[in-house]
């Protein structure tokens, strides 16, 4: 089909000016994180300076920040997929209401979610104190993600008549989940995990709330860069993050390139 | 069917964690709201819709919210037809991936990105001085907090419309243009009715993201309070959990509802009419 | 293979929960070792009863499934050792096309070595030796079914059922491989049901063929008799074009007040001995030449003739009813 | 190694950075960093009240004397406790100062793009400074508050009557200033924000050790010089660890640590000579006075809600 | 409606973008008042020839398109005053059927009422009156192809385009519809391109059939010609079944090498005149009994006979082939 002119114009300005406008910062962080002075100018030279001082403050938050993505990844694996193989073998009202359930933590502001873990579990002993009250945060927050990754591709590959027909051959209902429901479900598993990975390197609107000094992650570093430290600094410690990111990204655009079929409910970080 | 029902057990994990750890959570929040702050003499759900400094919060929410939606819908338009009709385009591949990195940014990190394009050493200042000789700083007001918003909507929104311009039938178009429509004709009568459900559910997620935006304006520290930052003052600078817990539950509620009010809409679009 | 076998279905109803009722209760029994074919329209049950006989639904209260003398209502469907072929054919797409037809065998616990040996049989016998090692994406429609056939008798099933197993296929193919699916029917010689909405289909590969309609038996019997002699209107129409003419000229002539027949058992001639018709339209189509007709009193109806036949729209003929029925 | 956990201890406020890495290497005790400020603290003390997670906490006096009035901290005299003068203690030991410091305006000269460096606080009104000045939230961050009890007594308010403060701030309010809710100390150095109303030992910190272009300015009106505190919270996780901190901070080498950073020492005999030669005249000095601490601390809650009313 | 036009194509080839060649240069004239049926296989370029005749797709450089006199080869689509049916109808799903159907005028600024009074009309036509408030989704099939057309035909085109119009639809479906769309086309005496690859279709509805493959045009002429006198073993084979016998019994019999002929020309006799064959499956097929016979040497061929029929498989019969081809 023929597109109008107009239409071809307006919209590839439109796609450049934005792709600038996305990506135009970011090309400055990252030019900022390896300048001398920033304020001078790129003429003062560049520098990898800012970055090994970021790792000198800030190494245990990355470290922490990986633990805490794949302790959550873990967890949602093994309760997200067995939870979205359900919704879609009963694909009724209730099964709707469930997974709009699951999907409050999204929906709702992370630092309301923040609040009601606080008050609620925030006096029980170790949690209050412990990594593991951030990783509970950040499996509420990325787990209707997973599930809605594993969902999409358990439809997309007609998943309840596959599970019918090993029945039928006679496969146990255990077989059937690992011979057939988890491999088919595949693509959308990893899907879901480097989304969830990728979410929960950058989740800050609840781990800002249920951090302590000893359990700050990545962005935690980050917000605190970005209000008392250099410029430089700062942009040293978003480089370190962007590059983190990178190869999630990557791996996540090439099974969507890939599979035809994505999840609703997408990427998207705690804003 | 009752042979299936043996299934359920294995979703009971996900279950026992939601009701554990947000639903009776949420619901301890709402009644902590009911609590009288201390020093106050009326429960913190009252002060919250009596008392100016809450409900102004509030209205510069939800105005903010609404124009950066509103903004990010005209502007991710143009965007998503292009790319979902231009399929081969050269470098579209990456166009779309700069596109959708920003998707992974958190709040902070866009409101530090805000600072370094529009703040007193950006870019924008750099350029302004240099050709009206005026600074312009916009990173600490309303309009850096709106950028900072488009930032991060944008990336979200193409993503979605994209897939609903693609999800148009090109026959549609095809069969109006050989009743003799022209391309203005075949936008208006064809393809915004068939990406009406598509805007609304977008709108609403961008308006629900908005609503709850947090990290962005806690960067940019911005005199202009949102929702989320007078629930976060009241919390960490005055220990006032009474409000804070009412605001919440309050925002929590407002964006729960406007996401269902919405999908249910698009549901409803996308089936019929 | 093993010893075909009868299945008995004895007052099977379904209702949904919502409160439809897919089937009206039914008895049913299938021959050991015969093809039955289940032809009705769109939603009137056929995938509903076939699902019962394989457990993966259960009948309402009441009703009783019985195979050879197992009474199997209870069992379930990963025990009752029945072959499905699913409409979509439901091959398991992380497994290439050997893992397809050798996983029931798996889950028995045969040895690699006798699976191997096994699957290769079963390829074999449905001519897709040389596939063995395919994904199944890289499958065609035709190859598929077949794929989907081996995994099914694989396991030596007590029972086979086929829901629609050529409606996915185009229709081309679908014409050639129903013979050899026939074929490959006759062979097992197993008991067999399959689904179809297609009335050649049913015809040509049913022992017998039971009609449905509206989660209702209609009728139960061989192809020929089903045609010749059909219990209600429903099942004629539903076997093929079935014309009608009443009235005036019908009585005079044939002396009943209707009668109905089959466009084939019209015969056309020139005017005198007949039916007096108009010719409205005539279709070349190859092996015959179809002839819309009209009476004096407007009435229409429809006849084939052979390829030689010379009538052109607006000719007046006589139209020979053969064994006319009253209707 | 043993943690203690410390609220408000930003490594670019004070030098805490420095103080960090000497307590761990002294005592072997791990403390990390942490950024709240003083009504942050305050505020997470409070709700973690039935759980503590911190073990010490450091704020300005006012968030003490609040914190002790509340009982969110217990008493501890720790070693030199007789060497803080009275007044700038809590009688009990739930809270003592360590240090102190006089509130001005920290200058980024080359941030300024040409303009003179201001001088009064009328100066910051002036629409030159737009978009300049940067403070924390008064309502909040100690040093917020300090600055409004400034300029408030600059202007001729007393502890009883703000109005003069809150007249400031609303008129600064249309000069774009900027409100960081941290610390900002390195956003100043980077030029982000040319002006932050801040303590001078922030400011002598970044000229003569960072090496920045930066001026600290007594504003001519007038200002005030505060202490800062430390306590021991109550029910703490690690009490030993927390005690042996602030054992240290008191220390001839925690307080010499403080010096050095150009702040005041609170026992007398620890100021370094190096780094008062390089403050400014004593006659600058002079314009900063002190004030009440315990009215100070009263009067913060009316005054936080009036600024929150009638400045945001 | 409007004198129907002659539409001529000159050296029309296209070339997709990647490079593959959609249709080679072509040429074709199509009468007005004709309708012409494409037929062809998957892929061959039907839907494209039909899209470069609209406008939707642009003839390679040096293709002319001309309607009557006028070059339309630079014209665009919406102003060539075509009638389309696509595919899948391709009905605007947020108007009702009046809507969709009054669209083209509402576009061309008919008011209100005449626009009503036309899209009554047109409804009328196609048997829809009842239906006018309907939403899409809310329509059969066969329905939906019926408002497809109305649509179609509302702004009186100078030439009716239809892409598969029946193939959405159901077999019986299909089948009835078949006769109202040759009626309805008769009556409009428009001219009239259909896309089909059902060589029955085809037949029936074109006055003449272009028969394409791989781009190219096979052969184009009436039906009854291309059925009997195929250019190609390509257009014999598409427009039916073709047997093929050759070597020894044939070529004593018939004299020749080798010989092409249709199910329905092969007579079954008791055993003596004819090519002795045996009977290897019998399927009742209604109007007649398809039989799979061998020769002696294994070849297979396929016979159709009258429903009355007394063969059985495993009989020997001899096999007379009328109007024998040799191949
Ligand atoms: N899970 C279900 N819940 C409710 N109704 C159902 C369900 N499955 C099928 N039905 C209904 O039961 C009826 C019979 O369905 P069934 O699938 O057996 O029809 P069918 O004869 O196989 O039709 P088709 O030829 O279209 O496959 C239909 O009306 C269908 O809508
Ligand atoms: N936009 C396109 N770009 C590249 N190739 C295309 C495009 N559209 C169609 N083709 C190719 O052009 C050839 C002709 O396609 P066309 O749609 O005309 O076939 P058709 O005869 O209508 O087939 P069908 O019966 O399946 O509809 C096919 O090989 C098809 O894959
Ligand atoms: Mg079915
Ligand atoms: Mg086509």
């Amino acid at each position: 089909m023929r597109h109008s002119r107009f239409d071809t114009r307006l919209g590839l300005t439109a796609t450049l000016a934005v792709a600038a406008f996305l990506i135009g910062p970011v090309l400055l962080s990252v030019t900022a994180g390896v300048t001398r002075n920033y304020f001078v100018g790129l003429s003062s030279g560049l520098t990898l300076d800012w970055i090994v001082q970021v790792w000198d403050l800030y190494a245990d938050t990355i470290w922490r920040s990986y633990g805490v993505a794949l302790a959550t990844l873990a967890i949602t694996t093994i309760i997200g997929v067995p939870a979205a193989w359900v919704l879609t073998l009963f694909p009724g009202r209730l099964s709707r209401l469930l997974e709009e359930l699951l999907t409050l933590p999204v929906a709702v502001p992370g630092l309301a979610t923040a609040l009601a873990l606080i008050v609620s579990w925030g006096s029980v002993g170790w949690l209050r104190s412990s990594v593991a009250f951030i990783v509970i945060g950040h499996v509420l927050f990325t787990l209707p993600f997973m599930v809605r990754a594993v969902r999409a591709g358990m439809q997309g590959a007609d998943l309840v008549v596959l599970d019918e027909a090993a029945a039928t051959l006679g496969a146990s209902r255990r077989r059937r989940f690992f011979d057939i429901i988890v491999p088919a479900a595949r693509s959308g598993i990893v899907t879901g995990a480097l989304t969830v990975v990728t979410l929960s390197i950058g989740e800050f609107n609840l781990t800002w709330l249920l951090h302590t000094p000893l359990t700050k992650t990545l962005p935690v570093g980050l917000a605190d860069s970005y209000a008392s430290m250099r410029l430089e600094v700062a942009s040293a410690y978003t480089l370190v993050f962007l590059l983190m990111l990178l190869p999630l990204m990557v791996g996540l655009q090439w099974i969507a390139a890939r599979s035809t079929r994505h999840g609703g409910l997408g990427l998207g970080a705690s804003t | 069917m009752g042979r299936r029902r043996a299934w359920l057990v294995i979703a009971a994990p996900a279950v026992v964690l939601f009701l554990a750890f947000w639903l009776l959570p949420m619901a301890k929040l709402a009644g902590i709201g009911a609590a009288t702050p201390q020093g106050m003499d009326a429960s913190a759900y009252w002060l919250v819709v009596t008392q100016p400094r809450y409900w102004q919060s509030l209205i510069n929410t939800v105005a903010l919210s609404l124009g950066a939606t509103l903004a990010t819908l005209v502007i991710a338009l143009p965007v998503s037809r292009f790319l979902a009709r231009h399929p081969d385009f050269p470098g579209r591949r990456v166009l779309m991936s700069l596109l959708l990195f920003p998707l992974a940014f958190p709040g902070v990190v866009v409101g530090f990105l805000v600072i370094l394009a529009t703040g007193r050493q950006g870019v924008l200042n750099t350029l302004s001085k240099a050709l009206s000789g005026d600074p312009m700083v916009l990173a600490y007001g309303m309009a850096g907090l709106f950028i900072g918003y488009l930032y991060f909507l944008l990336p979200r929104t193409i993503g979605v419309l994209m897939t609903a311009v693609e999800g148009i039938d090109k026959h549609w178009l095809e069969a109006a243009q050989t009743l003799g429509a022209n391309p203005w004709r075949r936008f208006v009568d064809i393809e915004l009715p068939a990406l009406t459900g598509a805007l609304t559910a977008a709108g609403a997620m961008c308006f629900a993201t908005a609503m709850g935006a947090f990290g962005t304006v806690f960067t940019l520290g911005t005199r202009i309070d949102v929702l989320p930052i007078t629930i976060y003052d009241e919390f960490t600078n005055y220990a006032n959990l009474p409000v804070a817990a009412a605001l919440s539950v309050v925002l929590g509620l407002a964006t729960w509802a406007v996401l269902y009010v919405a999908n249910s809409l698009a549901a409803r679009t996308a089936r019929g009419n | 293979m093993t010893h075909p076998l009868t299945i008995r279905l004895d007052n099977c109803a379904k209702t949904w929960p919502d409160g439809t009722r897919a089937l009206a209760p039914l008895n049913l029994s299938i021959d050991a070792g015969e093809t039955l074919a289940l032809l009705g329209p769109s939603g009137c049950g056929k995938t509903t009863l076939l699902r019962m006989i394989c457990g993966l639904e259960s009948a309402d209260e009441g009703g009783r499934i019985r195979f050879g003398d197992d009474d199997v209502t209870q069992v379930a469907p990963e025990a009752r050792g029945v072959g499905v072929v699913f409409q979509g054919y439901a091959l398991f797409p992380n497994m290439n096309v050997a893992g397809n037809v050798g996983y029931g065998l798996k889950i028995r616990g045969v040895d690699a070595a006798s699976r191997r040996r096994r699957v290769a049989e079963m390829l074999e016998l449905v001519e897709l030796e040389a596939l063995a090692e395919r994904r199944i994406d890289q499958l065609s429609g035709g190859q598929r079914q077949r794929v989907a056939l081996a995994r099914a008798i694989t396991i030596e099933p007590r029972v086979l059922l086929l829901d629609e197993p050529l409606t996915a296929l185009d229709a081309r193919l679908r014409q050639q491989l129903r013979v050899d699916l026939a074929k490959l029917l006759k062979t097992l010689g197993i008991t067999c049901v399959i689904v179809t909405h297609d009335q050649e289909e049913a015809m040509m590969l049913g022992d017998r063929v039971a009609v449905m309609s509206a989660g209702r038996l209609e009728q139960l019997g061989a192809p020929e008799t089903l045609y010749r002699d059909p219990a209600s209107p429903f099942v004629a129409d539903f076997l093929g074009t079935l014309c009608r003419l009443e009235g005036g000229e019908v009585a005079t002539r044939h002396g009943v007040a209707a009668l109905t027949f089959r466009p084939h058992e019209v015969e056309l001639a020139p005017p005198g001995r007949g039916l007096p018709a108009c010719v409205q339209a005539r279709f070349f189509l190859g092996s015959h030449i179809r002839f819309e007709l009209a009476l004096a009193d407007g009435q229409r109806f429809t006849a084939l003739a052979a390829p030689d036949a010379i009538w052109q729209p607006g000719d007046i003929v006589s139209a020979l009813i053969e064994q006319a029925r009253v209707a | 190694a043993d943690n203690a956990i410390c609220y408000n201890c930003p490594p670019e406020w004070a030098d805490w950075g420095t103080q960090l890495k000497a307590i761990e290497a002294d005592t072997g005790i791990h403390v990390p960093q942490d950024n709240k400020n003083s009504g942050q603290s305050l505020a997470s003390i409070t709700a973690e009240k039935s759980n503590p997670v911190a073990d010490v906490v450091y704020y300005g006096v006012t968030f003490g004397i609040q914190a002790a009035e509340q009982g969110l901290v217990q008493g501890y005299k720790p070693a030199h406790w007789d060497e803080i003068p009275d007044g700038l203690k809590d009688p009990d030991g739930r809270w003592f100062a360590i240090h102190s410091g006089t509130l001005g305006f920290m200058v980024n000269v080359d941030a300024l793009n040409g303009a003179p460096v201001p001088q009064s606080w009328s100066d910051l009104l002036k629409p030159e400074y737009r978009g300049m000045v940067g403070y924390l939230d008064p309502s909040s961050a100690f040093v917020g508050y300090v600055g409004a009890v400034a300029v408030n007594g600059a202007l001729g308010g007393s502890l009883d009557d703000f109005t003069p403060a809150i007249e400031w701030f609303r008129k600064l309010q249309a000069n774009d200033p900027i409100v960081p809710k941290q610390t900002a100390y390195a956003r100043v150095l980077s030029g982000e924000i040319p002006i932050l109303l801040d303590y001078d030992f922030n400011a002598y910190r970044a000229r003569y050790d960072d090496k920045v272009n930066v001026q600290f300015v007594i504003p001519q009106e007038g200002t005030v010089t505060v202490p800062y505190v430390m306590s021991l919270v109550a029910n703490d996780p690690h009490p030993e660890a927390g005690k042996k901190v602030l054992d240290y901070v008191l220390s001839d080498k925690g307080q010499a640590i403080w010096a050095n950073a150009y702040l005041r020492p609170v026992r007398p005999g620890a100021a370094s000579p190096e780094a008062q030669a390089k403050f400014l005249p004593d006659s600058d000095y002079a314009r900063a006075g002190t004030v009440d601490y315990a009215r100070m601390a009263a009067a913060q809650r009316a005054f936080s809600q009036r600024y929150a009313n009638e400045v945001n």
